[in-house]
């Protein structure tokens, strides 16, 4: 994975034969894979739970716990194959991780370790898509649509950008570990359902009220933990440019968190935990594709510019749009992460900059799969949620439900039971 | 028998609940509700939008005493929740026609 | 540990000397360690806790975190020596540790480090065993019960299982991660505790709600993240079994939520968050035993049908039994647990298949062990908890405490104050 | 990092060159620092944040959000440079990392991975104390605080406990993980804060419930967790030392419990959740100190007593005192870190024992130690909460804020809305 | 004086609260509880276990009016609170002898 | 038409609100509620500090009858509820002027 990345940046990785494992890589790979998973059932679970209303909390956090499931299933049944096999548009050849067995190598870690690895990945980014959909959406629509949307939007994506196939499609990008193929990819395709589904009918009418900013902040802590597993599993070794990529995180991370508390401090003389949990998160899009080669003052930059940016993003662009995206999905994670996506090509540090860098083409690239990512995401995902709504006779649950709320219909549950 | 309710600011229980313990009240019930009345909201803040909180907190005492404790009893409220400012909120008197105590079967002032 | 099962796969790693520290192995071995140890007093506990009502919640996740405090004691004292001591019933010979030093290697990774991890199992064994007995056994009963229970019923069940000496009562079973060893044996004796203290008063009379499926969702997923160090931990190294462990563990997870909640829906119309966590601890009951040996066809195999049968279990058979197991330990542990051994000697691998591999005879050696296990751990259980019964003065709390639940009484502290 | 504790001991890891980067112990250095991560807007936020009442809630967990981030942020511009530059009473010449690349290396690993592992003991540290301010002291006074106290307070004593350099103040202490440097250092700066702010107007009059012991739970159980890559990650490497400190802190944290739970038992037949969370805490702050060094049987006795005595210290002590440590940062951290100090020199396993050992001038150097982190830390963290308090206008909110309680009115925001 | 009551479905406080604002009234007290009715409750489930929900979630609105007011409170309290199905609730009104406005200790009419 | 109220055990809900379902009272209204009285309550711990809970948790049930009914609801309830420990509960009957069923705008006792 990364390989065109890494190749471009000539990293001293490479030098190691490709052909044999070494058990520190797969130590770290083996965590930095559990750390994924737990961004997912826990991490966004708890910080898009948090968030929602306390009528569709259970809702919500099963969109995750739901995503994951069936995006893991999907991942090796196709995905994997269709991602990181061999072809120019797309992959083929390993569905079913056919030929794959636990003496193949990827790099020098076993190769089902990195379809693990890959596979977190995918599940996070359909998860990450749900919080636009969220207090409206039908809970089997969304089932669907997992499933079809890893296989036709999230797979081809990976494939350009990380396949290392000499694909048509790449152009040679900077995206260490994902901010254009998870991050804005995810933001882009909840954007299209949201704008699809239409406004929850309480939007803009009523308060809404988050069941609780404890679990925002426990959901942010365990996705910031899990980043570390994100970003610097993302050099699928244990040496120092997972090491740098692990303390960019980190301060990006930091400074996230104090950027969107700033600027919310100065415009409403409040510093709330939403806005520092959901900081942090901004600050964690923003740094994912810079974390293999930005220094520690790019991270300042980054992280510090992507909180504001965050904030900016749902306190003042999102009203001048007329889409209810319920849990901000496209701002956090679509807005700031084109912000990050261009923010890489400029913030690079000493140590990691490659020969003969040239900023100006390489902002080009950054803007190339920028753009090739809205494109392809926006229209596939619109087909994909069609043919999501369609199988499941329509995408949106009925108004008696959405005003009862989705846990108490959808799963005859209540989120607490005092 | 009397229904005495008084709607006050959470943080005075306490107060009250001693106060009216001095006269010899030995029995209440309470509950948490919320008030909407002249004091203004908070304002509540949620990723970027910020609104006010109409229903604020109160705690509601509810105690059922005889016609002559009336007077003492609303007196020593008002005096144990009175904060002075705006919110402090109201005491509500009303007729009890009968109390039975379900332990014993005792009925109206025995049962009080 | 499971040297035996190894060397029946005949595994390269037996080729490294056993004698040279190997940091990459230790690195994960440290992890997967903290990760198993996760799983007690926070994944178990809020699973548990989740699942129980308003007024037990405290005394729930007690259990929890006092099994595995005193298991941890109790294992380092003796239970160590039991298990992986030498001797044919039961080991002898390292009380306390004893000869021990920071130098002593187990396989490529320090011996103290193994202890640790072995630890980790002991505990989560009992604790899961405690979620049979919940809302009515004394809490210090119980805390006598898990020391106890350590020592003559868990230790010497995973003597014979793993400590690799030549034990008459190794019947050759596959149980690569404690599918039999901890769960069908938690399950088991979580039953005959629940009958011995018969059921609680409220007990198919009145609807019990769990306390919040928030907390239950966060607790499985933290079962799930440390099932990885569970299962991949239990190759005692970071290799290619290792991460075709993980990969397995996640596939059979994601695929036990789908079960689950599948099988819920077309019989109640209804997809529940406790049900999608439930069935992913099916899932990952039912990879267990086989973590070390099935591939990717197996693990979907495996987990859905674990899912549907822990729901089957909790829905239809337990009706038909007159046993209160409160939180359902024995059928989600100990059924699925039964199913999951099965499964071990049907669904292998290509690449892990041992040479002249006979599926007849593995079964066999698979209902020996698990007929052992129900005998066993059924007996010696009723024994031991009617001890610890005797040293605390009766076993369960008195009608009063159980109606106004024992976080007040026993505790003297409330789940949540609002 | 405690390299002078290290070669005192000899350890065979020294032998290791240090200019090869070793990619198990960069994997567990990795994860170390990612665990100990989440201790602080995870393990600590929560285990506070339960602690405190409904309506300050966000607010202690937001000074443990904030002081991670500010924490980072300082550490990466300066503190790391004071703490582990070269120099006498404070180190220089490491601003903003200056001259350190992803080739750097720090014994067996990255450099700029020691960086990001040392600087999250930085951040708990001021985080800790911030227990002893909660419920009353200013959002703003508190984070300028932490960023001073960390460049004032925390980096020079880190420097002469740590950095390696023949610096004056080095009393050639035992202290592995930061028993003296963090907890001690934490309890006092928390204490001496709480005695210039003042009592909470409530404390000693109202009953002060915790919001909740759940959260409580969860908070100690990560905090646990998160303790492996404090205490076993102090190491710096994957190896048996590393496996001895890992084990000897989940006796410890086990034993704490039962100390605590214990004690409470006798003297009021109470078994509460939150003395078992604290003892938990009381017993792994005990070990902190002496985990790279002490034995399984002393690693019991120090969890033990670390439980019992943290209970006999907040429900004792404490009221001897007039000084309100709102959460008890003093009495768990401070005391406690205090007899670990000293068990440090009286239980060390035979296998870590230096030759010529001397208890006597090992305990006179312990107690050097403990004298000058309280008379240092006393000192230079009252100058530096004038500082915070004078820049921020005064360092304690409004009495009617103080009432209304800080989560409404500095963050505009609840709990829970259920 | 009067109290008047209103038991509501909890998605219609907000309408309610605006249309009795806009008549006037500006003090009231609303409380979370739960109703037992004619309305047929949904089912939960707990582990393949199905059960009906007798007690379903409703606001309690309780305000004191002055007796002239109360026909106007009813009405709009009714027009506002209607959806038309099973479970929309019911108004109670009820005699109160005594009000008292506890920061002033105004009585009665004038502490409505 | 009457008010009757209880305050019972929590525990009690279930048996009572299925006597009185029994003489066909069909609809009520529940809270939680925290009760004051003679009952003692129970000790918490907070690290290391003992207290004592003065307010217990309590449930009140309302419900409006028609007059004729009172009698027998009254005695339904205690029946149901009493344990005969200290803490049972009371029960207290008032007058109620109108109901107005907001689905039907029916009155009285037709909308009881
Ligand atoms: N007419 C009323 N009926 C019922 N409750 C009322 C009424 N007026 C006020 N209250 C209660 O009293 C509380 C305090 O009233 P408010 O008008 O805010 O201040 P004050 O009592 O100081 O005038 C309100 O929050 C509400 O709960
Ligand atoms: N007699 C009564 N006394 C007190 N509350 C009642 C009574 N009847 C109904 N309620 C309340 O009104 C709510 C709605 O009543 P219900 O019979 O379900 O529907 P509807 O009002 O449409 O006939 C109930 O949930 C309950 O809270
Ligand atoms: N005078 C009263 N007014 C209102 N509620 C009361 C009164 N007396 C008792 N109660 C309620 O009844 C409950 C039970 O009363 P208590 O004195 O403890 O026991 P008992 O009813 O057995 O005498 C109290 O907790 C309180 O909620």
């Amino acid at each position: 994975m990364k390989r065109y990345f890494l190749a471009l940046l000539a990293l001293p990785t490479l030098v190691f034969a490709e052909d044999t494992l070494n058990s520190g890589d797969t130590a770290w790979m083996l965590v930095a894979t559990a750390f994924v998973m737990l961004m997912t059932p826990a991490g966004l679970a708890l910080f898009y739970g948090g968030l929602t209303r306390s009528k569709n909390v259970l809702n919500t956090i099963g969109m995750s716990l739901g995503a994951y499931s069936v995006g893991t299933l999907v991942w090796v049944l196709i995905g994997y194959s269709v991602a990181f096999g061999d072809g120019d548009l797309i992959g083929t050849g390993k569905v079913l991780l056919s030929g794959i067995t636990s003496d193949s190598l990827s790099g020098t870690i076993p190769e089902l370790l990195f379809v693990a690895f890959q596979g977190t990945f995918a599940a996070i980014a359909v998860a990450i898509a749900s919080g636009s959909m969220i207090e409206r959406v039908k809970f089997s629509t969304f089932m669907i649509f997992a499933a079809l949307w890893i296989v036709v939007v999230y797979a081809p994506i990976t494939h350009w950008a990380w396949s290392g196939n000499s694909t048509t499609l790449n152009f040679g990008e900077m995206d260490f570990a994902g901010g254009t193929v998870v991050h804005l990819n995810a933001g882009v395709a909840g954007f299209v359902v949201a704008m699809i589904l239409g406004k929850r009918k309480d939007y803009g009418k009523v308060a809404i009220k988050p069941f609780s900013p404890v679990l925002v902040v426990l959901g942010a802590a365990l996705l910031w933990f899990g980043w570390f597993g994100f970003n610097a599993g993302s050099e699928v070794a244990a040496d120092g440019t997972a090491a740098s990529a692990f303390l960019v995180t980190n301060v990006a991370a930091s400074l996230g968190v104090i950027g969107w508390i700033a600027v919310e401090w100065l415009v409403y003389k409040k510093a709330t935990l939403v806005g520092g949990a959901s900081g942090a998160v901004a600050g964690l899009v923003a740094i994912t594709p810079a974390s293999g080669s930005a220094g520690v003052e790019g991270a300042i930059i980054i992280g510090l510019v992507g909180g504001a940016f965050g904030f900016y993003g749902v306190a003042k662009l999102k009203s001048m749009f007329k889409v209810d995206d319920s849990l901000d999905a496209f701002w956090i994670h679509g807005l700031v992460g084109i912000w990050g996506s261009i923010a890489t090509a400029i913030f690079i540090a000493d140590y990691a900059m490659p020969e003969n860098y040239n900023m100006g083409s390489q902002l080009v690239a950054q803007f190339s799969a920028i753009g090739l990512t809205i494109v392809y995401s926006g229209i596939v995902t619109a087909i994909v949620f069609y043919v999501a709504s369609a199988i499941t006779g329509g995408g949106r649950v009925d108004e008696e439900t959405e005003s009862r709320g989705l846990d108490e219909t959808v799963h005859g549950e209540k989120a607490i039971n005092i | 028998m009397k229904r005495v309710e008084a709607v006050i600011k959470p943080f005075k229980l306490e107060d009250v609940k001693d106060a009216l313990a001095e006269i010899g009240i030995t029995g209440m019930t309470v509950s948490e509700v919320k008030g909407y009345g002249r004091q203004k909201g908070h304002s509540e803040l949620y990723r970027g939008a910020e609104y006010v909180v109409d229903f604020l907190p109160k705690i509601k005492m509810e105690m059922v005493v005889t016609d002559e404790s009336v007077e003492q009893v609303t007196s020593t409220i008002v005096e144990a929740a009175r904060t002075g400012k705006i919110g402090d909120g109201k005491i509500f008197v009303s007729e009890i026609e009968q109390i039975i105590r379900i332990r014993t079967g005792e009925t109206d002032n025995e049962a009080v």
